[in-house]
């Protein structure tokens, strides 16, 4: 195997293009290196992306933040602004792994893994991020909710990477939230995940909503029912028992050795309502 | 006299009876003297078994000492993690 | 083909070659032979390797030692200096935080990196930026009571 | 011991001696020796969990540069075609020949099957995946109800039932059956019954160490091997076993031991590293990964108990009687045994009959885990007795104290208990303020108790005296949990000298007598006995040099508060041990004592626990929000390690009850074999866990140790469990109660 580094993101693509099938981007390496250990994965070269600032930075400019594909959780966590504006979205980067693991995966190496029980993914949907991919043929955005097109599948191509992801700014009254259901109270995959992302006006009312489930689905899955089900409403029991019955209706998981389908079914409605609540407190704040 | 309780599964192979009145200073002459009585049974308690000898345990136990008024119980051996 | 590198690992400059696949872990115990840093896993779950890269808690199996190149490493055995034990270590010893001590290298690098970030934690601080450390001895009980016991020492509150 | 003795050093809390060690990394365990000429071994294993092995093709593997050595069964010595065919294969050393490496057949998915020995680690890895096998895919079976079905596929062709007149073949490798009384007439006597039935899957020891050892060889048969195990001598008379190799050319030389809980008490890598170092005329390294450690090294099995409890309205059982189906994976050897004998053990009953069937499945081959059987027959007694507290609408303490065993009492598994604190343990716990603490909403709480026999088994110690006084201890048992500590200790205290001046050597195979492995909580008490002993060999040959020094009889001279006094009227001076060990070389040599001993008068152990618990409604989630585990430790020695023991006990014990599984596919397959899918607690799932520490002192024992390791694992299921129930009014009977489980319960799908 050989260990590549890239310094600008043309380069990282060049090199990618050049290394073919056997070529993998490394960010912060925590699902490659672990499965390179486990014999699944057997790459030809590695080409490093950290040492590429655009994917290491994170700009603010007027509300809007761009965070860097190979930023880590940590760096993610320790960043007051964006802690402030979009809680829910570091909420859910800072639940994958443990700090070690913080210390090095990043949202894109989440986003781009692309498990359906990614815990960053439904938060980033929910919040309406946008991706900047790069690749031979130059720049160009996607929708979070379009990059992931099955488990393990991404929308990239080979040579493709993701150099940064774009949050908007928040309306006022805004406040997002991502909740998952783990057995363990730490270290654990989401056997499900709900993210919500909202804005109230000052009686309460809902005037704009976003919902994105995890683990319920193939990939990590945009609710617009859900949403539907509060924007116009006060979040009302009523209006969070529709909400909730939207984002059971939309799951369609299967059964697997960390959940049931009946399980999760049954807990993504809890949770979709519970990360709504939070939201909702966020955004009266 | 000691007595001496068999493993209720040994039990038809000493006439239906768990419980026994034997002679013997150690394990190892209780075995020969049950064996004496019920042929076969002696070597298969020596096989595969431990002792209590009035409430303490044996893993290896043929020739620990058995008092006349003894209560000898032939168990299961069992080890520990 | 090897590959060069130069890190600072403890405190020390250190020069080393590493296969371009190898591990932060693998080189630190088979090539640097700083066997401090244990393996329970190998793929981060367990963070017997904890180590600190440039300042970054990690788990050294998911770091490849190319990726050290020019960085400041530090692990288990660079934390008691000259000769004089850490406030973490000293108390790990008086509180039997350790039974077979397999973990204790990972968690005393975690623990460490918790109280630079946070002087004075909660136990529920301490609990869940340790949840990446498995011990199986301890129940965690008498670790999480010497980090909270070190933290004091740290902060001068405690003789 | 029946007065409170005051004790100097016995019950306080010093650094133990190896702590510096274990916290800056110095420490060397099983993976951290290394040699200059050294190799790495790597093991293939079975993608199959049950084959007929056609052919093995190694050409392409040894073709391979870097690849030293290759190896399969074909290279282990056939010791045993003999004793299978006397015995039915049922030779402890026929299965573990047959587990290191499969001949014939594979057994189960991980099941090594053949070896190499490279230059890296890498190579090894590559030249595994030029071992061509081929394989005939026979039917498995997987579960105890297809394994004892009649017209089950058979693990073993040829396996008669042990315990069984007149057995077929069968998957049940031995059937026992243990009680007194009669007690279907103990159910006629009861004014309530309650009949249930309990299940549990696979759970592994989770010791955080990986196996791992090295072995150097000479070509005059020579062995050393470095390993990490339970016991080195254990490793040194297994290996030998099964390579045919006499015991005196085999040195083991004991790693530092990062967790065992009973895993490390047999071997997989040690022989296989041998031979392949044999083959190579190189050292070889081996170690496995974490993948591997689940696969192929022993678990404990899954588990189904059918129990039935009888009890007066008075609340006085009248009967016990519980059958207990075992798996003990490929190979039998389950701990069904220790499951009867311990089931019905903290209680009284006049009437008591357990069963037990040790079936074989498609599995890897279970090892020992930590009171070895107890807990999964702790859970199904004690939620019954919970069940049986509510019907009688009494107190579930006051219940189990009513039963609860004392001297004197028949223990269900035979003899009749000595002095033990069953009680004491129980109306410590009582009489703790968690026990009446309030509880809010969705929260329960749950009490059981555990018991444990403990274990003496054979230990030798050395004692040597050197010139400045100090003194150096050598002992043959591993130290895994803090044992030099408390056999510092003691020592100490024998000789009425500091703590800080006796350092405790773990020694190895040829430098100190045999001695049983560290396991069956006997380091303490067994090897504790015989340090005291080859202390006592010390002081009395110190009483002789004072003798000499003072030109009298040796019987006129007693050792007191750490000096020699002359008996009687005398203005000698006393002489101390430091000023005894500067002069020994001119009165008689240098002093050195040992023993050698199987430690009898064993104390046996209960434990005590409650357990808090919160339930989630909506998602079934179970959090420990509070535990108190109380324990007879008899004496504690070094009363933090004892409370290191409760705790780490506790928190394996709640893993096992909450989340931890073997899930295999219908292949066979393990589908987690990693610390992120078998969950075992991190730091963030439990909450501090309380200690009591009883003491009923262990009249056998000098300090009236009692073995405390194991105890504390038999309690916290149940009383997991029985929290669970008082927070849901839902009981659960199928391990674990993971949030799908309790949330289906919950829902009333699937709870009895």
């Amino acid at each position: 195997m050989q260990y590549e580094t890239a310094t600008t993101v043309e380069e990282a693509v060049a090199l990618l293009t050049k290394g073919g099938a056997d070529a993998f981007p490394l960010a912060g390496g925590t699902d490659l290196l672990a499965q390179m250990r486990v014999g699944r994965i057997k790459p030809a070269r590695v080409i490093d992306l950290k040492k590429i600032p655009e994917l290491r930075e994170i700009v603010e400019a007027e509300g809007e933040y761009q965070i860097g594909a190979a930023v880590s959780g940590a760096e993610l966590g320790e960043h007051a602004g964006l802690r402030a504006r979009w809680p829910g979205v570091v909420e859910a980067m800072e639940l994958i792994g443990s700090t070690q693991i913080q210390g090095r995966a990043s949202l894109g190496g989440n986003l781009c893994n692309a498990s359906p029980a990614a815990d960053s993914v439904p938060a980033l949907i929910a919040a309406g991020a946008v991706c900047s991919l790069v690749g031979p043929e130059g720049r160009r955005e996607v929708a979070v909710e379009e990059i992931i097109t099955g488990p393990g599948r991404t929308c990239l191509a080979r040579d493709e990477i993701v150099a940064h992801l774009r949050l908007p700014r928040p309306k006022p009254g805004s406040g997002d939230a991502y909740l998952r259901l783990i057995p363990r109270s730490e270290m654990d995959i989401a056997v499900v995940g709900a993210g919500v992302a909202l804005t109230l006006d000052p009686d309460g009312t809902c005037t704009a909503c976003r919902v994105a489930l995890g683990a319920v689905a193939p990939t990590p899955l945009a609710v617009p029912e859900a949403a539907a089900a509060l924007v116009g409403r006060r979040l009302d029991e009523a209006a969070l028992a529709e909400l909730e019955a939207a984002a059971r209706a939309a799951a369609r998981p299967i059964d697997d050795m960390r959940g049931t389908i009946v399980y999760r079914v049954r807990v993504v409605g809890v949770l979709a309502k519970r990360a709504a609540i939070i939201a909702a407190q966020r955004a009266g704040q | 006299m000691a007595r001496v309780v068999l493993p209720q599964a040994l039990a038809p192979r000493a006439g239906g009876l768990l419980e026994h009145e034997v002679e013997g200073r150690n394990v190892r002459a209780l075995l020969a003297a049950l064996d004496a009585r019920f042929p076969g049974l002696g070597a298969e308690l020596e096989g595969r078994v431990a002792v209590a000898i009035d409430g303490e345990i044996y893993n290896d136990p043929l020739l620990e000492a058995v008092e006349p008024d003894s209560e000898v119980h032939f168990l299961p051996r069992v080890g520990g993690g | 083909m090897k590959r060069h590198i130069t890190a600072t690992i403890d405190g020390e400059a250190r020069e080393f070659l590493c296969d371009e696949d190898q591990t932060l872990l693998d080189a630190l115990r088979d090539v640097l032979l700083k066997t401090g840093t244990k393996e329970g896993c190998g793929t981060g779950d367990c963070g017997a390797c904890s180590v600190t890269v440039d300042g970054r808690l990690v788990c050294a199996c998911l770091v490849l030692a190319a990726e050290v190149e020019g960085a400041r490493v530090e692990t288990v055995e660079g934390i008691a200096q000259e000769g004089v034990l850490h406030p973490l270590q000293r108390r790990f010893l008086e509180q039997a935080a350790l039974q077979c001590g397999v973990c204790t290298p990972g968690f005393l690098v975690a623990a460490k990196s918790l109280l630079e970030k946070n002087p004075d934690p909660s136990e529920k601080e301490v609990r869940f930026w340790l949840a990446g450390n498995l011990c199986r001895c301890t129940g965690y009980d008498k670790i999480i009571r010497s980090v909270l016991d070190a933290a004091a020492d740290l902060r001068g509150e405690s003789g | 011991m029946s007065e409170e003795k005051k004790f100097r050093w016995v019950g306080t809390r010093p650094i133990r001696p190896d702590g510096i060690d274990k916290v800056t990394g110095r420490a060397n365990y099983g993976a951290d020796f290394a040699l200059p000429d050294m190799l790495w071994g790597k093991v293939l294993r079975s993608p199959h969990a049950h084959a007929r092995i056609q052919s093995i093709d190694l050409e392409r593997a040894k073709a391979l540069a870097g690849v030293h050595a290759v190896m399969t069964a074909e290279d282990l010595p056939d010791l045993f075609a003999e004793a299978a065919k006397s015995n039915g294969g049922h030779d402890g050393f026929n299965d573990l020949a047959h587990n290191v490496m499969a001949r014939g057949r594979v057994l189960y998915h991980g099941h090594a099957i053949a070896a190499v020995a490279a230059t890296s680690s890498a190579i090894a890895s590559q030249a595994l995946e030029l071992i061509d096998v081929e394989y005939e895919p026979l039917p498995h079976v997987l579960d105890i109800a297809s394994a004892i079905a009649s017209d089950a596929t058979l693990v073993h062709e040829d396996r008669v039932t042990q315990g069984v007149e007149g057995a077929g073949l069968s998957n049940v490798a031995n059937r026992v059956q243990l009680g007194h009384g009669d007690p279907a007439e103990g159910f006629d006597l009861a004014d309530e019954v309650i009949e249930r039935e309990f299940t549990t899957r696979p759970v592994h020891q989770g010791y955080i160490e990986p196996h791992a050892c090295l072995a150097q060889t000479t070509p005059d048969g020579r062995v050393t091997l470095w390993s990490s195990s339970q016991g080195h001598f254990m490793v040194r008379d297994y290996t030998a076993k099964l390579l045919d190799i006499d015991l005196s050319l085999v040195k083991v030389i004991p790693a530092e031991i990062g967790g065992g809980f009973g895993g490390k008490t047999t071997v997989y890598l040690e022989p296989l590293a041998v031979v392949l170092s044999r083959k190579s005329g190189r050292s070889v390294k081996m170690v496995m990964s974490r993948e591997e450690v689940f696969r192929a090294s022993g678990p404990t099995l899954g588990t189904r108990i059918k129990l039935k409890l009888g009890a007066t309205s008075e609340g006085v059982f009248t009967a016990g009687e519980a059958t207990l189906h075992y798996e003990g994976g490929a190979f039998g050897g389950s701990s069904v045994m220790a499951g009867c004998m311990t089931i019905f053990a903290p209680y009284a009953f006049p009437h008591v009959r357990s069963t037990g069937y040790d079936v074989m499945v498609n599995k890897p081959k279970g090892a020992a885990y930590r009171a070895p059987g107890a807990p999964m027959a702790a859970f199904a007694l004690e939620t019954v007795i919970d069940e049986m507290a509510e019907r009688l609408e009494v107190d579930p303490v006051d219940l189990r104290l009513r039963n609860a065993a004392k001297e004197g009492t028949l223990a269900s598994f035979g003899p009749r208990y000595r002095r033990v604190g069953c009680v004491e343990t129980l109306e410590a716990l009582r009489d703790h303020p968690h026990y009446s603490a309030p509880l809010g909403p969705h929260q329960g709480r749950g009490v059981a108790v555990g018991f444990w026999f403990n274990a003496g088994l054979q230990s030798s110690a050395g004692v040597n005296l050197n010139p400045d006084g100090t003194v150096t201890v050598l002992s043959g048992n591993p130290d895994i949990g803090g044992s030099r500590a408390s056999l510092a200790l003691m020592t100490a205290e024998e000789f009425g000298i500091e703590y800080e001046r006796v350092e405790v050597v773990i020694a190895d195979t040829q430098s100190i007598g045999y001695t049983d492995v560290t396991g069956g909580s006997r380091v303490t008490f067994a090897t504790g006995m015989a340090v005291i002993e080859a202390a006592a060999d010390v002081r009395r040959q110190l009483c002789e040099r004072a003798a000499v020094v003072w030109e009298v009889d040796a019987e006129r001279v007693v050792w007191e508060d750490g000096e020699a006094r002359l008996k009687g009227e005398s203005d000698q001076a006393p002489l101390t041990l430091a000023e005894l060990a500067q002069n020994a070389g001119r009165t008689g040599g240098p002093i050195s004592g040992r023993a050698a001993l199987t430690a009898r008068g064993v104390g046996m152990g209960f434990g005590a626990h409650i357990c808090d618990v919160e339930v989630d409604p909506e998602t079934g989630r179970v959090e420990v929000i509070r535990y108190t585990a109380v324990q007879d430790a008899g004496r504690a020695i070094h009363p933090s390690y004892v409370e290191g023991q409760m705790q780490g006990g506790a928190v394996q014990g709640i893993g096992w009850a909450l989340n931890e599984e073997y899930v295999f596919d219908s292949d066979g397959k393990l589908e987690n074999p990693g610390f992120l899918d078998y969950r075992i607690p991190v730091a963030s799932d439990v909450p501090m866990i309380d200690t009591v520490i009883v003491e009923v002192p262990n009249p056998k024992h000098p300090y009236g140790v009692r073995g405390v390791g194991e105890v504390p694992i038999v309690a916290p299921i149940p009383a997991v469990v029985n929290a669970v129930y008082a927070a849901t009014g839902v009981r659960f009977r199928d391990l674990p109660l993971s949030p799908p489980k309790v949330l289906a319960g919950l829902d009333g799908e699937s709870a009895a």
